[in-house]
């Protein structure tokens, strides 16, 4: 690929995959290699920019204002949030910070950038300065390197995190941490199978175990830096029990790594009870299985996401889904949202509509005044479900793996008892297909190869025949792309006058 | 079946492939043969899977905003490679942010689309233009290579 | 008052007040007197008018719509909407209808309507004219008369409701139904209570005793019309259990009087599970007391209101409000939900943004899928609580009267055993003080002279107490100020970032 | 105690009587001496209990929308009673539907009011604001009649 950093081969290949901790010696070698992949590299230096973080107050530091949060049942806001030159970029994260109350700041880095094309990325920021727009999706944070971040850090009183969908996260993550952010979003499982197409499981795997251990380094030099998985993998009617396996598997290799720190990221069903369900099933199966590894230190706040499938253009209607996906996180005791905006389905929002995003969520999290839904039948029902379709699958990957995490994954992924829906990957086989039900949680169609049980499986294709059949349509695939429709459609169709 | 070739894919770093394959699908069962390039697509992959399966158009995806970068002088690379008048659409969310569309659709068109289709464009409207498009050209029908 | 219409009396002296329904014969010279009080009233004839609802198509009559969405479990859409002229008027009723996708339209009365200042009212109507913006809060029904109502029926393709907030309905009630609207909001204990300041709770009553008695004529004539109890009161902190209350007092007059198809509204705490509670609480008391007085088939769709009190000024704060009434609505299973828009803090909304409101709630309707909180603890124990709350006073009411509504309700306003809070009216005790709780639920915080048992406030305390330990204020009459604001203040207030 | 008397109550056909009700409990709780005539009170009801009870200031509440009516002439009312210098303010949501609010404040001041204050205001402010004005103008307090 043109502008693709590839020269230096970053993975000594010298050890099989396994999910052991890097070895402090390679992992030495390693970073050596992958620093000099591009100038920017050279600034970073562990222990400065661990002396650098020791300077931030802690309202700065997003590992403390997390567990605060969940010390005190807070539900924090955060957008997303990225453009192509340094003087947009500070301006949009002040105008996040102030006129939208972030909790927490967002860097979102451009696709070239995540995709190491930084010759391109680079020309993205001319062309940007040229036309006096942005052209690029996000902030090439490598282009700018450490000082242009911990000047951005700078401009804001709010802890930052860095978003970069990718599995070529080493020299971001680098530049990210070394430039003040003290968090980092991204996982082997969950970037690989919803961000490339080439890149095999094993890759993704490898680079973000390279990250895990970074973290780890930090710890090492006293600072506790934020790892996150994003579990909204595709954002396109995922399951939460699908969701929450990559939450586990990618969590048990961030904790071999030495991660301590470590948010999981659910994108919303839009179901009040089925999200709520999830969240809390997440969060304890996460501690289930880390307890099962043996660690009971690893602290793992889970992240509530706004809508992440297609988005209606109305702006009015748009408008529901963002105050709803703040009562969604809130009601289900996530400890942050990540927000969008009524621009969602046209493109990248104005600093101020993204502002405007945070504030209705805010504003929706305060009346929802901490109501929890814990005890109502329904949601016990979900609670359960997606535990036991969480426990066959992960259970089988461990033993496919004879333990080992990442072995396991790789090996899950190849027979398809690991799967993701409308995945990009030509690893994945893409097989499993859900779909919303009659009752509006969404329910898996098609397993695939999946190794669901039998008895949760008559549960999901009865609730989905019960929607055919109410909308008298075939019980076929077609409700699986009807599904991923469905929440873009005009309120005309989706809920039309009633017929006296 | 429409006896017509067409290649579809996401053009550049882009990895929203929902939308292109549920289109894909869509003009398959409409009776295309469908080349289907996925996401993550380098501008000169269409063009020589175009060349290779001698096909009447082009379906550029782009959703993730970069568009406006990745498709500059694809009409361009089409002429160089011989295939100059080939049908080609462009659709997605194509540039950054939300800005006006006649706008955009001019910049796209200028680029040597031949259409340029709004954010949401659904499946249905993609198949009657087409049709219609391939009537107006009444080209006679390529055979595959 | 300048401009009142009160030269005739139209309450002949000649029956002590009861909750009899009125004699046909007194009824019609009661309705001769009324109707000769403006020119307008001379177009009014009821066979005439029954004959022309007979040609409204099914989907066009409010009791029928509400009748099937209750046996389809839908949570209908109504705005409220009112401007000076029939022309601002008719352009209002259609983008309510088709950019709003209303599923009831309504016609609001400006103020001096309200209060039967015709004269004034047609000055404002000239104002407007000259001016080319309305002057009038609402559209001024009766100076119009018979034939512009037919017309702005005409124009839209859903059933309208009268929404005329005061104690005088005498003319707009004849005027709307004869006009084609099927619904008529207003009740002789709510609006006296919440919209007047010398109107005595006995005139009150009998000049809605004239209003249902009226939907009764028609239905006599075959023709059911919808009548609708304001249960919000003065939207400023009301207490479930005391709006249910003047519910159900009101519904047993409206039913004495032969109403069949009586709506109840409530306005919204802004509680997910105190709104729930309410509105269930509200539908089987209801019919728990209309059954005591024999009544079997009185049909009580309940309406949830978005929030009544004060708005924030911040446009994205309020779409969080106007989405998250809808999905209160519909997670309490309300028939219908009122509606309000972003420009709630400011002043009457643009017909334009009135319907933005309308689709963010329709939005937040659609998403809810029929969610339900029944079999949550904390749901369940709403419910109960606000019915000792409403049995405890109601019976007393009753008591009060010998059996007689209309009698009990004068004597128990009187004795402030019935009490309403921040009641403009000088025949209100309003020493009942609500305020919300730690918890985010509307609680009682003085119930002045109402019988609501010593357990039952004892709870109310004890929650309120904690709010004021939290947030370290004194347990005093502060709080119940307080909580009036409160929804108005900017976020920076309400939910201030986080110190780590 | 400020020894000021001031008159307070909703104009016109108003029912809003939250705000001018808690307007008044703390401008009580400042000092003032307050006649406060609650909801639905016509204009002349303002002036003649400001002369009743020599009342240094009128502050009436318009929250309804048709304050624009119901307001015309206030000033001129207070100068043909002989008060004409008396300090008035008039506050809520003075006007029908969200209009500029510099335009608003003119409206009001054009009718002849002292000041005017925007939908929202904070009883704070008001009483801040009183006692500038009251401070600037420096006249001798009244005795109550
Ligand atoms: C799902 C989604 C994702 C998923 C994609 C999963 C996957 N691998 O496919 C994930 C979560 C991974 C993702 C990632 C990102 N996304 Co995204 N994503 C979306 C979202 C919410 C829905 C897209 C979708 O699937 N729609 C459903 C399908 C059926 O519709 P469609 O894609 O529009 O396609 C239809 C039509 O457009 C048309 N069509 C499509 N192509 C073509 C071509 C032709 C020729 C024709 C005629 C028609 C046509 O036919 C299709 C079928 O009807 C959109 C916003 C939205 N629309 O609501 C944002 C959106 C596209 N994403 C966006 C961005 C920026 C990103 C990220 C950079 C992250 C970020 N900053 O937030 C990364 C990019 C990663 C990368 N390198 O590409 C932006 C693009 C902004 C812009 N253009 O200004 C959007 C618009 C959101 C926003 N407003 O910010 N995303
Ligand atoms: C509660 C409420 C009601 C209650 C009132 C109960 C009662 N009896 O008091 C009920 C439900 C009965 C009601 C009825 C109506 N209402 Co109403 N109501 C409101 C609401 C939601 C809150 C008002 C409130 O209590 N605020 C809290 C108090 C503490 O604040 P405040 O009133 O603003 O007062 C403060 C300041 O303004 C200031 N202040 C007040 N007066 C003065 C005077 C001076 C001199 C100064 C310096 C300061 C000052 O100090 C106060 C304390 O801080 C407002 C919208 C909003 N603000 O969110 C609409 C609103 C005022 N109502 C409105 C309308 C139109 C009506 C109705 C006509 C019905 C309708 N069409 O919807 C009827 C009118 C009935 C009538 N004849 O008057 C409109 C007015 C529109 C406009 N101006 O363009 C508003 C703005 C809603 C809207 N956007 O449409 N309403």
């Amino acid at each position: 690929m043109p502008g693709t950093v590839a020269s230096l081969d970053p993975n000594p290949p010298t050890l099989p995959l396994s999910d052991a901790a890097i070895p402090g010696d390679l992992f030495a070698r390693m970073r050596r290699d992958n620093l000099a992949r591009w100038p920017t590299g050279a600034r970073v230096d562990v222990e400065e920019a661990a002396a650098f973080h020791k300077t931030l107050p802690a309202h700065k530091r997003l590992p403390a204002v997390l567990r605060r949060a969940v010390a005190e049942g807070r539900c924090l806001t955060q957008p997303r949030g990225g453009f192509a030159t340094l003087a947009m970029q500070t301006e949009l994260m002040r105008t996040l910070d102030r006129d939208g109350m972030a909790d927490i700041v967002p860097t979102t880095t451009d696709s070239y950038t995540r995709n190491e094309q930084f010759v391109q990325a680079q020309r993205g920021v001319e062309e940007s300065e040229r036309l006096g727009r942005s052209m690029l999706n996000g902030f090439p944070l490598v282009n700018y390197g450490v000082d242009a971040c911990r000047a951005l850090i700078a401009g804001i009183e709010k802890p930052a995190i860095v978003l970069s969908g990718t599995a070529m996260p080493k020299l971001t993550a680098e530049i990210g941490y070394a430039g003040g952010y003290t968090g980092y979003l991204g996982s082997g499982i969950a970037y690989t199978v919803s961000y490339t197409k080439e890149t095999t499981i094993e890759e993704g795997i490898r680079n973000y175990q390279y990250v895990d251990r970074l973290a780890a380094l930090y710890q090492e030099h006293g600072v506790e830096l934020h790892r996150r998985q994003p579990g909204f993998l595709t954002g396109t009617i995922i399951p939460p029990s699908i969701a929450i396996m990559t939450c586990v598997l990618d969590l048990l290799l961030a904790a071999r790594q030495g991660v301590r720190h470590y948010g999981l990221e659910l994108g919303q069903c839009l179901h009040l009870v089925q999200d709520a369900a999830a969240i809390r099933a997440c969060r304890e199966l996460c501690q289930e299985y880390l307890a099962r590894f043996g660690y009971t230190d690893v602290f793992t706040p889970v992240t509530s996401l706004h809508w992440m499938g297609a988005w209606p253009a109305d702006e009015a209607q748009a408008a529901a889904l963002i105050g709803y996906g703040g009562t969604l996180a809130a009601v289900g005791g996530a400890s942050s949202v990540t927000t969008k905006s009524t621009h969602e389905a046209i493109g990248i929002p104005t600093p101020q509509a993204n502002a405007e995003g945070l504030r209705t969520t805010r504003m929706a999290i305060h009346v929802s005044y901490g109501v929890r839904l814990d005890g109502l039948p329904a949601h016990e029902f979900e609670v359960d479900l997606i535990k036991r379709e969480v426990r066959a699958v992960v259970d089988r990957v461990l033993e496919m793996g004879d333990g080992d995490v990442a072995v396991g994954t790789v090996r899950a992924f190849a027979a398809g008892v690991m799967d993701i829906p409308w995945s990009p990957n030509r690893q994945v086989k893409s097989r499993v297909l859900p779909a919303r039900d009659a009752d509006g949680c969404i329910r898996i169609l098609d397993a695939g190869d999946m190794p669901i049980p039998r008895d949760v499986m008559e549960i999901h294709e009865e609730k989905l025949r019960r929607r055919a059949e109410r909308e008298r349509v075939p019980f076929d695939h077609q409700l699986a792309v009807g599904s991923v429709y469905e929440l873009s459609e005009p309120l005309s169709r989706l809920m039309p006058a009633m017929v006296a | 079946m429409t006896g017509r070739t067409l290649v579809t894919g996401v053009i550049g770093s882009d990895t929203h492939i929902v939308g292109n394959r549920i289109l894909t699908m869509a003009l398959e069962a409409a009776g295309y043969r469908v080349v289907s390039l996925g996401a993550l697509t380098p501008a000169e992959e269409f063009v020589r899977a175009a060349i290779e399966t001698a096909a009447d158009a082009i379906l550029v995806s782009s959703l993730y905003g970069q568009g406006e970068l990745d498709c500059r002088g694809f009409r361009d690379r089409c002429v160089e490679a011989g295939i100059g008048d080939i049908l080609l659409y462009v659709g997605g969310n194509l540039v950054v942010g939300k800005q006006p569309w006649p706008e955009v659709e001019k910049r796209f068109t200028d680029m040597g689309f031949d259409r340029a289709f709004p954010p949401g464009t659904r499946t249905d409207e993609v198949i009657d233009i087409l049709a219609r498009d391939f009537g107006a050209r009444a080209e006679p029908v390529r055979s595959a290579s």
